[in-house]
């Protein structure tokens, strides 16, 4: 009998294998079924086109794979907040939400209803129309930019040859609506708030634009599906051959989405929330959600752009590749709730020197070495082998510049002795302690 | 008489969007609102692009007009005072009011003197370009090198400029500092 | 009578500063030495700067009500020589002024706008004399033995503070 | 013609740095702080007019909440200053027992304080979790000894209140064991920390002198490169029977009092180990006059609290009830310097600043 009870705190994990295990069998007998979704949107577009005209079957269509994405978006609203907070439990050594449904996946709902329920407070000096507009409107470059991503071989809504400059153009509208959020507030925290985020948005934009044109110029493409396939057609990642790239990408994308370490613009232990510190109820949970949709698009984006899509090893040709890029993307989010676990927080005039002494300069030169190994790689017939030697020149050249620009700049690590204080030999004031100064 | 098109519906629908966004930046009394109606303006002319099947333009009205200039305005804004108070009784209304009729003038001639026939998205369509992007890529650097290159360096000498500015007035600053030092 | 490790005993400090200004000190005890107000700054400033006395830090600063008069505690410490000086000052209740210290201590600044609260006791020369603690126009001084003895005075909060009539909803 | 003016922003009394109800005006020009004016007073209850209506021993609940992380130190002073004044001689195993809670509670306040400080530099207050799971087995044993686990009141006059039960010691000693190991962990965690470093190091850099004339106190002193201990200046306690050292920063910027802290916390785990080997058999409390009547009189006693000299001044007129009694609040003090610390510096600089002096509201307010 105790034998019995004694299991019962490993329940919850059987239940968990169990589900796994249910899991990976049903998505063995769909995956067949579910491999290519774009084939459902096609059907939809065949039925109807035989019943009305071609306007209506195209609406019709879109409108599912318009369905699908926003789905995928809520489910990630729904699921993403719920990974975070117990992942970043697991780090700080707590459980977690774990009360509402089965491991507190119910959480996000209750707290989605419970910020339903909230009263919006509105300033009674604010802006009322951009006051708003400002929570709304951020929504649509949220979800706009997710359009050119592409899932999988047929499965790319928006399969537009300037996916990157749509994408950078739709994020960049982020920064105005950002803005009018903070100054509309009427709230000094939140004007500086806003500022920072335009000031660091502005600044960052040109690494984020360096990077993406050293993928632009070796891939030859600015379509998103394209650049998935040279790279696997090249077999190699971009983020393997180009490693600075995806470093300034990553680093000045978590500065464009406020994650840490570049989270200063909702700093909460400087300016308390920053732009949307003055909103309150659903519209505080419209910027959260926001913020959360953004992280896991940042994945999306870096897969597809440095991780080689819905590639992995041959293994895309017997699970769907959808799953593939979704596990992709996972992993990314999971890496920046990593970083907003462990690190601090830079400042402001950090950062900026970060961007515009190190990440621009360095950019160039990475730019300039990437438009030489273009030429060259176009131009030889058998290009396979070249590349992978490109890749360790570009490590290379990667470390390299890095150990320059702080030698350039004197930064110097601080070693741990330097640092440490030392012991009193002696109890007194400014004349003992001349006796103990042992450093500079 | 104008059909019924799905076309035309989207035609209408976004230009009607952008010109009162157009009309509203005049219309109300804060500069931020104006200026929020001017981003949806560029946002509405960026629409008007893509039914013209000029996608790249599309996408270089949003990320430079509204992404980067409104960026621009905003600062502009901010760094005026009084931003947020009542701007209907500038001194500059009637003067507006009048660059305003003679625009309207000229872009009234202008529709009425050119034949748009040949300029429409649907027209447009029947060209066909296949890859807009690179045949403005190999517009820009075949045909066209010269003017792209003089562009740039304009670009260039005006971001020197700037810079410059910036700096001599730095240099005079730093200058007066070490003076008052050594007094 | 109590003395703590480190204090100076009263006879000591007491020869020491009449040696410096015969006149200033008008009484001492065991632990205290009770100094001039109007010698206060100039014998802090000799202590403060006087290196066999050396005191250099002013540990605490405060103030007692004895119904008739306020004395005013200096306890002040030589980090070096390891010494605890306690000096008092003692001044009238009605005029209740002294010359603030924070030239020659800057953390008297906190705790002279402490006193300033807490006793009503005036600090000339203080660079920022405000309450503290308390919001300003709060009738009375805490600490005074007679504050709950004060006429047409009612302790507790009337409204709350800064709020003007009328000014509720802005 | 350019118009510069300088707004103004409320950090507090709701603030997520100002570590409780204390407000911060600051008139800022962009990021940068031009003025300031400490506001306090939100959490005054007016102890020491309270405590001249009660009795000695009726006064050392009061201290607990003057500053209610540190409350055995304060307890400590409390009682060690009626003592001396009322000529009460504690058993030696009652001096030793009250080494052990005080360092212990040390040690919980300054792993609460660096927790806080590594919090408003910006980490998602991970290490403030980490520096909690000690404190909590900290919070047990006193919870296990004295029922309360913030608000102790476990010191009386003459003696402690409670023998600590035989389960405390083989949990005391695994804490003490593990200890030094955690602290290593969180050293691994932030003291090597780039980011950590680019926001602590030479930032709000107190120099000796200043601190000294400021009468700032405690590990603020010690930050600064001053080599001030009550413990070894003015032992208390039997602290020189002791062997520990005291640290001391090098240059008196805010990484400087984190590491002072993190390495005190290492020096009370030594003198928790002695205590123990050296606990003498015996009574943990004399006995004493119910009402309690110091000869009149005056005191001023002062221990060395976690954040700096916790002094008391006494004053007796016979009576059961102290005629004045003064708390010295080495967070008010230690504030001093933050003016000057915080004009010129940026927003985070001075939050980071404010976060390393490591203040309690409930003592700067009384």
């Amino acid at each position: 009998m105790s034998l019995i009870f004694s299991f019962i705190p490993y329940i919850k994990r059987l239940i968990v294998l169990i589900l796994i295990l249910f899991g990976l069998a049903v998505g063995f007998i769909l995956s067949k079924a579910l491999f290519d979704l774009s084939i459902y949107s096609n059907a939809v577009f065949d039925f109807m086109i035989d019943k009305s005209s071609y306007n209506v079957a195209y609406f019709s269509s879109s409108l599912i794979g318009a369905l699908g994405i926003i789905s995928f978006i809520g489910l990630v609203l729904l699921v993403g907040s719920w990974v975070e907070r117990r992942m970043i439990a697991k780090f700080q050594i707590r459980v977690g939400p774990n009360r509402v449904g089965i491991f507190g996946l119910l959480q996000p709902i209750a707290d989605a209803i419970k910020l339903m329920q909230k009263e919006v407070l509105v300033p009674a000096v604010a802006d009322k129309l951009l006051f708003f507009i400002a929570p709304v409107a951020i929504f649509i470059p949220a979800i706009l930019a997710w359009a050119p991503i592409p899932w999988g071989p047929n499965m790319t809504y928006l399969n537009i040859n300037i996916g990157i400059l749509y994408i950078f153009a739709v994020s960049s509208l982020t920064v105005p609506i950002i803005f009018f959020a903070g100054w509309s507030s009427m709230n000094h925290y939140a004007l500086l708030g806003s500022m920072r985020t335009v000031a660091m948005m502005v600044s960052y934009e040109i690494p984020i634009s360096l990077s993406l044109l050293s993928v632009v110029i070796i891939t030859g493409t600015l379509n998103l599906t394209e650049i998935v396939l040279w790279q696997s057609s090249n077999s190699i990642w971009l983020g393997l051959l180009i490693p600075f790239s995806l470093f300034t990408f990553f680093f000045s994308s978590t500065a464009e989405i406020n994650r840490t370490p570049n989270d200063i613009a909702e700093a909460e232990s400087e300016i308390v929330a920053g732009y949307h510190i003055e909103y309150s109820g659903m519209k505080a949970g419209l910027f959260m959600a926001v913020e959360l949709g953004n992280a896991v698009l940042l994945g999306a984006l870096v897969t597809s752009l440095f991780l080689n899509g819905w590639f992995l090893f041959g293994l895309e040709n017997y699970i769907p590749p959808y799953i593939i890029f979704i596990a992709k993307t996972v992993a990314i989010y999971i890496v920046l709730i990593w970083l907003r676990a462990t690190l601090p927080r830079f400042r402001l005039d950090q950062l900026m020197n970060f961007a515009w002494k190190m990440l621009i300069p360095v950019s160039i030169i990475n730019f300039f070495m990437i438009a030489i190994e273009t030429t060259i790689i176009t131009n030889l017939d058998s290009s396979k082998y070249i590349i992978y030697l490109f890749a360790i020149i570009n490590i290379a050249v990667f470390v390299g510049l890095i150990i320059l620009w702080s030698k350039i700049f004197k930064i110097d690590k601080f070693s741990p002795e330097k640092i440490a204080p030392i012991f009193a030999q002696k109890i007194g004031g400014i004349k003992a302690m001349e006796g103990t100064k042992s450093v500079d | 008489m104008i059909e019924f098109s799905t076309y035309n519906v989207i035609f209408f629908s976004i230009s009607s969007f952008t010109l009162i966004s157009a009309i509203s930046v005049g219309l109300v009394n804060s500069l931020m609102r104006s200026l929020f109606f001017l981003i949806l303006t560029f946002i509405g002319v960026a629409g008007l692009f893509i039914l013209l099947s000029a996608d790249f333009i599309a996408i270089a009205q949003l990320l430079i007009y509204a992404g980067s200039i409104s960026i621009l305005l905003l600062f502009a804004v901010m760094l005026t005072p009084e931003s947020s108070t009542n701007n209907g009784n500038s001194k500059y209304f009637l003067p507006g009011i009048l660059i305003g009729i003679i625009f309207t003038y000229l872009m009234v001639a202008l529709v009425t003197i050119f034949q748009f026939n040949q300029l429409s998205g649907i027209h447009l369509k029947k060209l066909d370009f296949d890859n807009t992007i690179a045949s403005i890529g190999e517009l820009l650097l075949g045909k066209y090198i010269i003017a792209f290159e003089l562009a740039s360096i304009l670009l260039l000498f005006a971001l020197i400029g700037a810079i410059s500015i910036v700096r001599s007035n730095e240099s005079d600053f730093l200058i007066s500092l070490n003076n008052k030092d050594k007094k | 009578m109590v003395l703590t490790n480190l204090q100076v005993p009263g006879k000591e400090l007491s020869e020491i500063i009449t040696e410096f200004s015969s006149d200033s000190v008008l009484d001492f005890s065991e632990d205290w030495v009770q100094i001039d107000k109007s010698n206060l700054l100039k014998i802090l400033n000799f202590m403060h700067t006087n290196s066999n006395i050396d005191a250099a830090q002013l540990c605490n600063l405060t103030a007692v009500d004895m119904l008739d008069y306020f004395e005013v505690h200096y306890h002040l410490q030589s980090l070096d020589l390891k010494k605890l000086y306690s000096l008092k000052v003692i001044i009238d209740r009605d005029t209740s002024s002294l010359p603030s210290i924070c030239d020659i201590y800057l953390g008297a600044n906190l705790q002279e706008r402490e006193i300033f609260d807490l006793f009503g006791i005036t600090f000339t020369n203080h660079p920022d004399l405000r309450r503290i603690f308390l919001w300003e126009g709060f009738a009375g001084h805490p600490l005074r033995k007679d504050f709950l003895q004060m006429e047409n005075v009612t302790p507790g909060l009337p409204s709350f503070p800064f709020e003007e009539e009328g000014k509720q909803n802005r | 013609m350019t118009v510069q003016e300088n707004y103004e922003l409320n950090i507090g009394p709701q603030h997520p740095s100002t570590h409780g109800v204390f407000r911060i005006k600051v008139s800022m020009n962009g990021e940068t702080i031009e003025d300031l004016d400490m506001i306090v007073g939100y959490l005054h209850r007016s102890m020491e007019k309270l405590s001249e209506e009660r009795t000695y021993t009726q006064n050392i609940p009061f201290t607990d909440r003057a500053d209610y992380l540190a409350a055995m130190s304060n307890n400590l002073g409390y009682c060690l200053a009626i003592e001396k004044l009322a000529n009460v001689i504690p058993p030696q195993r009652a001096t030793v027992l009250r080494v052990i809670f005080a360092e212990l509670q040390r040690i919980a306040s300054h792993a609460m304080a660096n927790g806080t400080l590594v919090s408003d530099a910006g980490a998602w207050q991970t290490p403030l979790l980490y520096m909690f799971r000690e404190r909590e087995k900290i919070l047990d044993l006193f919870e296990m000894t004295c029922g309360a686990r913030l608000t102790t009141n476990y010191m009386r006059i003459g003696g402690v209140a409670f023998e600590p039960p035989a389960e405390f010691y083989p949990l005391l000693n695994d804490l003490l064991g593990e200890l030094p190991d955690k602290i290593d962990e969180y050293m691994d965690l932030l003291s090597t920390n780039e980011i950590f470093i680019a926001r602590t190091k030479n930032v709000g850099i107190i120099n000796p002198k200043d601190a000294i004339n400021a009468s700032l106190s405690g590990p603020a002193l010690r930050g600064s490169g001053v080599p001030w201990d009550l413990r070894k200046a003015d032992p208390y306690c039997d602290y020189d029977n002791y062997d520990f050292d005291v640290p001391l920063g090098l240059i008196g910027d805010s990484y400087d009092r984190f590491m002072v802290r993190m390495f005190e916390v290492k020096e009370s785990v030594k003198i928790i180990k002695q205590a123990l080997n050296n606990l003498p058999l015996g009574m943990h409390k004399t006995q004493i006059p119910l009402a309690l009547r110091p000869e009149p009189g005056q005191l001023y006693f002062r221990t060395e609290g976690p954040r700096g000299e916790l002094g008391y001044f006494v004053v007796s007129d016979g009576g059961p009830a102290p005629y004045r009694l003064h708390i010295r609040p080495p967070s008010l003090i230690n504030l001093s310097l933050l003016k000057q610390l915080a004009i010129g510096s940026s927003l985070p600089d001075a939050i980071v600043t404010l976060g390393s002096i490591d203040i309690v509201v409930g003592e700067i307010d009384r």
